[in-house]
């Protein structure tokens, strides 16, 4: 007799998804029981999968960025050797700042300008200079500079960084000749007198923004949907965030959802087919996970991560 | 039974020596004395001479104390009560203790006398038990006045009471030796009298052990009397010639009041 | 005696010199004695301070927007075959299976059409608006709302019945005015027609606020805000404190029997002594991490399950206990011991036939305080994980939960701020009133004992 | 399952040891002649123990050594060349594929044929070894109740025995307070010296940029300074402690000298409300309450203040600790003994010029341990820091700017996207010690001085 | 001085009908005395009959104490002491006190000396204030034995030095009355004999009243000499008659031994 209930852990972005996603299977479902699902970041999430097979080990982890091959070792390691990846989505990072306050319409370089502790002048690295938006570009509002970024211990930070800051540094054109060191050390030093890391979570953010309302912040897409009242976003390279615009590659921030089954479960606990096939129908769980904020994926790629699932290990 | 009786009477408890140390501190410099069977033999003496820790050396409460060291031989009926393969629970229920404020168990009064009893397996049956605790009662001249309220708490009797309830419980587990230090320091002249009177009856069947602050009081229960002084047995015998001729010089200075 | 003469001032001249300091003196001491009132009234102010504004915020949680509609389960949209019905040659299984199918078929239908018809049904004729925003009106969980009422009762197909559902939290928001309702359409999270629209459900009695029962009687949802609750959470936590019960008093109170009634004094005595009390002051989320590391990964136990909450927050109020059973124990007056003794009970009959009855009440009370404490306890929680979404009442300790100060922490950092944050506060007042309650006790007892001894 | 049936088997044999034991201790009590040390029920009990103990020693022994000896049978049943063939990772992924197999999960894949002989055979290896296991302990109880039941005589000491026992479960139960400390500093230890294999302790303690990497960037770990969380947390029990400790030692002061009796009793636990609170629920009034009043504030008065800041959360943990600082401080003044104060009075001092030039001073050695006390509580609280005080590992002394602390950074590291296996989330357990360090040694210096003051005035 | 001669000393302390209530319990039943100036007058009873209760009237003390109640009348030098626009403050400085216990603050040696003239304003310089600090200790004889350690704690000292210590402390304000409440029960004999003497001398400049368990003591250092019991003054007298010469019944028994 074996557990009965799908065990599932990770990251808290896609945590609200699957929480809705466990709801509506557990309504929809009447033989399954409503899975549960905890948070405690993508790696302890995955942590937890690693650990082994079997009752008290969890069927499912929720990640905002793909597993790593260190993870995969101490995976095999525990047993754990049928892990079947599904990406379900994409999750959209925007720039917001008070409702009350002007617009902004930023570029990647204009964040990195922004945010970089060094950023290159004709060719040499020097001191930041800008103090207010308009510094950096005379079409930014005419306020100080002050960025609420999400800390290191975030998925999200991996996005901005790769997307917006080493985006910015390209195009601002790092000068030739730095070492290896130099060059991560130029794309990861920020300044601190105006770049204010969060750890905690989007509320945390926000409260930055109202007690400060010069503040720019990064949010996740939903999160922002949800608090429209108080926030205003930003568009990036000239693009307004929203569903559609990052579902078509147009807006550049956003990075795509997982969650890892862990194949050796199928069929020992009940419904864990049943839970993936109905998170990614679009019928189900399509409507209500885009209310909530996901930005889908292109219905091929969902067709291909499908088969690949169905398929077994990979 | 004419006082001098408990002359001729059998020895139930020999000493020999006893010292006892508390700490560094010594508070008994060799005891030896003899305490005869159904009689009672009082200690007297000022305050602090050790009649409580000589007490407490007999029935090895001073066990409990810690620091406390007890030398010398005590013997019940022959028997080395100090004897490591003597176990001292036994003992107790042998010689059973009365202290000197009443502290009965916040129970009630069926179940203060039935504990001993009961932990000493002493009663087979509810009846047994019964009939256990109303003689004990009645043997501590109580029962009739609580006999309608056995089940309230013993607590909320009076002092004199409470006291007679205690001298029942010890009573009950039919002891062989009655110790009581100082039983009738917490109560009035009252009181005071009806347990001095029911000590009197107790000695037909109980040898009993009483220490008092009080020379009237040795002079009226006991037969023998002993005075200790800073840790020293001064002298013993009879009570009416340690009171009417004492052989020692410390023994009459105590007597006139003029020490302690 | 020289000296007498220079010292003894004469007495109207030291009199003089007393008066002369005493109104000073007289006034530095009404400051002082004003510094302390004002302490107090500062401590008792802050108290105050921390209820009003929680209440202030809470109470509108505790009335929600409720939707009244008349649902038709209409044949052309509930198009499944009539629900099976068991047939004397059918085995029980088969009968199982075949109803589930059924009731699956069921699920696969689209019965927002269902509460799409009915919520048109109750708007103005001819009022315009898209499908979308007309069921955003109507809380996610409406459907499933009528789909069960009508697997349980299949007759319902063409009829058409009254049902009570709940009002979107977006609704709720607008109706409470959570949301400035003079912002744009931009800013706003309901379309304007759907805003409209729900002015006029409110004027003609579609729509009318009720209390809040779903607090009390739903567990936590995400995909249907309105209707999150707390009954898994409390649940959780009543599991939690159960484990602690029965783990930390017995365990703590015999530590505390132990050391203080037969322990020799030793080295390792002392050592306990202080490591005990060391351990009542070590961070609870120190504990948190000994859970994760011991628990969790050393010994397997589930994760988010009761039983390691419990038993995380069994060690943190261990110390606890038995300090507090340890002062209860010094208490007891030598007298009681000696009668005991006295009767030849031998030690262990003395402790537990007399002394443990006595300190009983004390135990009970310091008991309640350590569980009232740990009840509120909420970072070591954090790190064993029972910060899950969990949408089921635990039936066993062994079953997923959360506790609730950890709802709290979730609610609290839920996107929907305009929602969550008066039922944060509302969630806060009912874990202020379990532990007021709990508290309470303790003190009544308390003082009950005091009158007794 | 196999648990329930060896906690029924166990039962058994209780209830039979026991029974056993009453009846012959009943038998002794009627036989007359000598006198019977112990009562029936002392009798009973003993046989349990006695019966019991081999049995559950049994059962240990398998819980201890059975996993091993089920591994070597595993590896026994997989062909010699295959086990060639595998490597560590490999070897163990197989072993974990065949106890998959035997107990029912599936496995992914193709079985191999041995993979699925070995899990059959293994599986009545379990099965055969549960019933011997169970056996054994049923034989050695037996056996042992027999034995402790042929020892029963009148003059046996079965109660003596019996509370030895219950004194070894009493000395074992105040074990577990020793076992939690050393499972703190075990687990804290070596999952603390994993994340130093990755980081220079001298870089953790002294570094002063706290900035782990992202989980994506695998080899550049980044910068682990303890500094920055180091300065958080000090400057948060600062402000905690300055809110503290002058209301609630007035408050002491207040209630314990001046107060009317009627005053005292409602305010002493009103004010001790405060101290059942829950951290959370101040944490979140920091949040959504005082935070946003002292950003108003201070902008009224041109201060720019961060809602979540050092001083919110410091405000409000001073609030939380008041009650702890205010009920400590009454102890220890009501511990100064009356004759001093009857002293003073007697000089003609007021009451303000005694306690302030009397009973303070004489106290200060108590009250300084209290406060002590109350900073290590200070130093480890999570939840109203995790929530008000805004997470910014930066080094800076504004107390108006958020900060973060050991605790929080230790739940942000633990419960983040972090890299499990990497030193992102280990760091977590190295912060855990390091708390844990604080605290013992603010306890054991505030305890000593307390106890030394105590012993002043016994 | 012959000690009749208190008798003609002027009244200093006028007492009439003081009661004093602890709650519900009356621990005076009026008593009325009056205290003559520059002598010492003893308080002797036995334990419990409110020596100490009344000698805490006189200067107010039992206004720090909860639920206590005085009625009647005292007065010094002719002004009601318990008049609600009297400075319990000033009086205090007037009236000191010694402890039974000795209870020197934990300060240095001159901190406690130098306390009340600090707190009172009585020395307008440090120099001022250093010399009553010497003279104080001077007076109450331990000059020589502390004059290398005044910055030493007060608490370092013997039994013996510690009260008088607290004498010179009292002696500091110049106060007119002393009251001292068993000064010497905690002292060996020898540091009693000492305090004995100092109290002797300190009679020729201030009215020293003593409460002592000690009928030795009262004979030894007073001049009258208040014998109470159960709450009630029962006799009164110079110190001389009162025992060699008691008019009461009660004062006899006690005087004789044989109550108390
Ligand atoms: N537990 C103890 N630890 C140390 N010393 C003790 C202890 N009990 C008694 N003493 C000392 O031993 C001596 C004898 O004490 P004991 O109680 O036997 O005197 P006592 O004759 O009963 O006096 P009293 O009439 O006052 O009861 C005394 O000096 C006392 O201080
Ligand atoms: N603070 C108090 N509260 C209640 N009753 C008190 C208080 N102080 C003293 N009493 C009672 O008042 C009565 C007189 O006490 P007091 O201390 O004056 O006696 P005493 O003559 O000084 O005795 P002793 O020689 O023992 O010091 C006693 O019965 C005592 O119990
Ligand atoms: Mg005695
Ligand atoms: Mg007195």
């Amino acid at each position: 007799q074996s557990r009965d209930t799908i065990q599932i852990a990770g990251s808290s972005t896609v945590l609200p998804f699957a929480s809705i996603v466990a709801e509506e299977f557990g309504a929809a479902f009447p033989e399954f029981k409503t899975p549960v699902v905890g948070s405690g970041g993508t790696g302890g999430g995955l942590k937890q999968f690693c650990e082994g097979v079997g009752d008290n080990t969890i069927d499912i982890a929720n990640a905002s960025r793909a597993i790593k091959d260190s993870e995969r070792e101490a995976c095999t390691a525990a047993g754990v050797t049928d892990i079947r990846e599904i990406q379900f989505g994409y999750d959209g990072i925007v720039f917001a700042s008070a409702a009350s306050g002007p617009d902004f319409a930023l570029t990647p370089l204009q964040v990195y300008k922004a945010i970089a502790a060094k950023v290159p002048v004709d060719g040499a690295l020097v001191d930041n200079p800008y103090k207010k938006w308009s510094d950096i570009d005379p079409s930014l509002p005419d306020q100080d500079i002050s960025l609420a970024i999400p800390g290191t211990n975030h998925g999200t930070r991996e996005v901005f960084q790769l997307e917006v800051i080493d985006a910015g540094a390209e195009e601002a054109g790092l000068p030739e000749g730095l070492t290896e060191e130099e060059h991560t050390a130029a794309l990861t030093t920020f300044r601190q007198d105006v770049v204010v890391e969060i750890s905690g979570d989007y509320t945390e953010t926000l409260a930055r923004l109202t007690s400060n309302p010069n503040t720019v912040g990064v949010f996740g897409l939903s999160f922002y949907d949800q608090n429209k009242d108080t926030l205003k976003v930003a568009t990036v390279n000239g693009v307004v965030p929203s569903n559609e615009s990052v579902a078509a590659g147009e807006y550049p921030v956003s990075r795509p959802l997982f969650f890892y089954v862990k194949g050796q479960h199928i069929g020992t606990i009940p419904g864990i087919e049943e839970y993936v096939q109905f998170f990614l129908s679009e019928a189900a769980a399509g409507g209500s996970l885009e209310a909530a904020g996901l930005i889908p994926q292109p219905e091929e790629k969902t067709a291909e991560v499908l088969a690949a699932f169905e398929a077994g290990a990979q | 039974m004419n006082p001098t009786d408990a002359l001729e009477r059998p020895i139930r408890l020999h000493t020999k020596d006893v010292t006892v140390h508390y700490g560094a501190k010594q508070a008994l410099h060799g005891i030896s004395i003899d305490i005869p069977d159904r009689a009672v033999t009082s200690f007297i003496g000022p305050s602090g001479c050790g009649k409580s820790t000589f007490l407490r050396c007999i029935n090895r409460m001073n066990d409990t104390i810690e620091g406390a060291k007890v030398g010398g031989l005590i013997e019940l009926d022959g028997e080395n009560i100090y004897d490591p393969s003597l176990d001292v629970v036994e003992l107790r229920a042998r010689i059973g203790m009365v202290f000197q404020k009443p502290n009965p168990f916040p129970k009630s009064i069926y179940e203060n006398v039935a504990y001993g009893p009961k932990i000493h397996g002493l009663a087979r049956s509810k009846t047994d038990l019964d009939e256990i605790v109303v003689s004990s009662l009645r043997k501590a001249g109580l029962f009739e006045e609580v006999k309608d309220r056995l089940n309230e708490p013993g607590t909320g009797l009076s002092g004199g009471q409470q006291q007679r309830l205690c001298i029942a419980r010890a009573i009950a587990v039919s002891p062989e030796v009655i110790l009581m230090d100082e039983p009738c320091s917490a109560l009035d002249p009252i009181a005071t009298a009806i347990i001095e009177e029911l000590i009197d009856e107790l000695r037909e069947n109980y040898t009993i052990v009483i220490v008092t602050h009080s020379m009237q009081q040795a002079a009226r229960v006991s037969q023998r009397t002993a005075f200790f002084h800073l840790g020293n047995l001064i002298e013993e015998g009879v009570t009416e010639d340690i009171f009417t001729n004492p052989i020692n010089k410390q023994t009459q200075d105590y007597i006139m009041g003029r020490i302690g | 005696m020289t000296d007498m003469l220079s010292t003894t001032q004469p007495s109207d001249e030291r009199t003089r010199l007393i008066r002369a300091s005493l109104a000073r003196r007289h006034l530095s001491e009404a400051i002082f004695r004003g510094l302390g009132l004002a302490a107090i009234i500062l401590a008792l102010g802050f108290v105050a301070l921390l209820f009003t504004d929680i209440v202030r915020k809470g109470i509108p949680a505790f009335t929600q927007s409720n939707l009244h509609l008349s649902v038709t389960f209409d044949p052309a949209v509930i198009d499944v075959d009539p629900a099976p019905v068991r047939t004397a040659d059918q085995s029980e299984a088969d009968f199982r299976a075949a109803s589930l199918k059924w009731q699956r078929d069921v699920a696969m239908l689209n019965w927002n059409k269902v509460i799409e018809a009915s919520l048109r049904a109750a708007a103005p004729a001819g009022f315009d608006i898209d499908t979308r925003q007309l069921l955003t009106i109507a809380e996610t969980d409406a459907r499933h709302r009528v789909r069960e009422l009508f697997v349980n009762d299949p007759s319902l197909l063409g009829q058409t019945v009254q049902v009570d559902v709940l009002a979107s939290a977006n609704a709720d928001n607008w109706i409470k005015g959570n949301i400035n309702r003079d912002l744009g359409d931009a800013q706003q999270q309901l379309a304007a027609p759907a805003r409209a629209l729900i002015d006029q459900f409110e004027a003609n009695g579609t729509i009318t606020s009720g209390f809040a029962w779903s607090i009390f009687t739903n567990v936590d949802s995400r995909a249907a805000p309105a209707s999150a609750g707390l009954l898994g959470a409390f649940v959780g936590t009543l599991w939690m404190m159960m484990v602690v019960i029965l783990l930390a008093v017995p365990i703590g109170v015999a530590s505390a029997i132990y050391l203080e009634e037969f322990a020799p004094k030793s080295r390792l005595t002392d050592l306990i002594e202080v490591n005990i009390n060391n351990l009542a002051a070590v961070p609870s989320i120190v504990f948190g991490l000994l859970g994760a590391a011991v628990f969790i990964n050393y010994m397997h136990l589930p994760i988010s399950a009761p039983i390691v909450g419990g038993l995380v927050l069994t060690l943190m109020t261990l110390p606890t206990i038995i300090i507090a059973t340890r002062g209860a124990l010094l208490g007891v007056s030598p007298a009681l011991r000696q009668a005991a003794l006295g009767m030849g009970a031998s030690k262990t009959q003395m402790v537990f036939h007399h002394v443990l009855p006595v300190t009983f009440p004390s135990i009970l009370t310091a008991t309640i305080l350590g569980v009232a404490h740990a009840l509120g306890e909420t970072a070591p929680l954090l790190l064993i994980g029972m910060k899950a979404f969990v949408a089921a009442v635990p039936a066993t300790p062994l079953d997923q939960a959360t506790a609730l100060p950890v709802q709290i922490y979730l609610w609290q950092g839920n996107e929907n701020r305009n929602f969550f944050e008066p039922r944060t506060a509302a969630a806060i007042m009912v874990l202020l009133l379990v532990m007021i309650m709990l508290n309470g006790v303790a003190i009544y007892l308390r003082s009950k004992l005091e009158k007794r001894a | 399952m196999n648990s329930l049936i060896i906690a029924g088997l166990l039962l058994v044999l209780l209830g039979l040891a026991y029974q056993s034991g009453w009846s012959r201790g009943r038998g002794l009590a009627t036989a007359d002649g000598v006198k019977v040390h112990s009562r029936p029920q002392y009798h009973g009990s003993y046989v349990a123990i006695w019966a019991l103990l081999p049995a559950l020693a049994i059962i240990g022994l398998w819980g201890w050594f059975g996993d091993g000896i089920t591994h070597n049978f595993i590896v026994s049943q997989i062909p010699v060349d295959a086990i060639q063939a595998l490597d560590q990772v490999g070897l163990n992924a197989t072993i974990a594929r065949i106890k998959a197999l035997a107990s029912g999960y599936g496995v992914a894949g193709d079985v191999l044929p041995y993979e699925q002989s070995a899990g059959d055979a293994l599986r009545s290896f379990q099965f055969i070894t549960f019933l011997i296991v169970v056996a054994a302990a049923a034989v050695a109880g037996i056996v042992a109740l027999l034995y402790a039941r042929s020892r029963i005589t009148a003059r046996h000491r079965a109660r003596n025995a019996v509370e030895r026992a219950i004194n070894l479960l009493l000395l074992a139960c105040s074990g577990v307070a020793i076992l939690t400390t050393v499972g703190i500093v075990a687990s804290l230890v070596t999952e603390a010296l994993k994340f130093f294999t990755f980081i220079n302790p001298l870089d953790f303690f002294f570094g002063t940029v706290w900035n782990p990497n992202n989980a994506g960037t695998a080899g550049n770990w980044g910068s682990y300074g303890l500094l920055p969380l180091l300065a958080g947390t000090l400057m948060i029990t600062l402000i905690a402690m300055l809110v503290a400790v002058p209301v609630g030692l007035m408050a002491a002061i207040y209630l314990s000298q001046y107060a009317p009796r009627q005053l005292r009793a409602v305010a002493k636990p009103l004010i001790e409300i405060l101290a059942g609170i829950p951290t959370i629920v101040f944490g979140f009034f920091a949040l959504v309450t005082v935070g946003p009043f002292l950003r108003d504030a201070g902008n009224l008065i041109g201060l720019s203040i961060n809602a979540t800041s050092a001083l919110t959360a410091g405000i409000v943990m001073g609030i939380m600790i008041i009650p702890f600082v205010s009920s400590l401080s009454d102890d220890i003044l009501n511990q100064v003994p009356r004759t001093l104060r009857d002293g003073a009075y007697g000089l003609g001092a007021t009451k303000s010029e005694t306690i302030r030039n009397v009973l303070l001073p004489a106290a200060l050695p108590g009250i300084v341990g209290a406060f002590l006390l109350a900073v290590s509580r200070a130093v480890g609280e999570t939840m109203i820091v995790v929530l008000a005080a805004g997470n910014s590992p930066v080094l800076r002394g504004n107390p108006f700017e958020p900060v973060a602390t050991i605790t929080v950074s230790i739940v942000n590291q633990l419960t983040g996207d972090t890299d499990f296996a990497g030193p992102q989330s280990l760091v977590g357990f190295a912060l855990g010690l390091t708390l844990f360090v604080i605290t013992l040694c603010l306890n054991i210096f505030a305890l000593f001085i307390v106890r030394r003051f105590r012993e002043q005035y016994e």
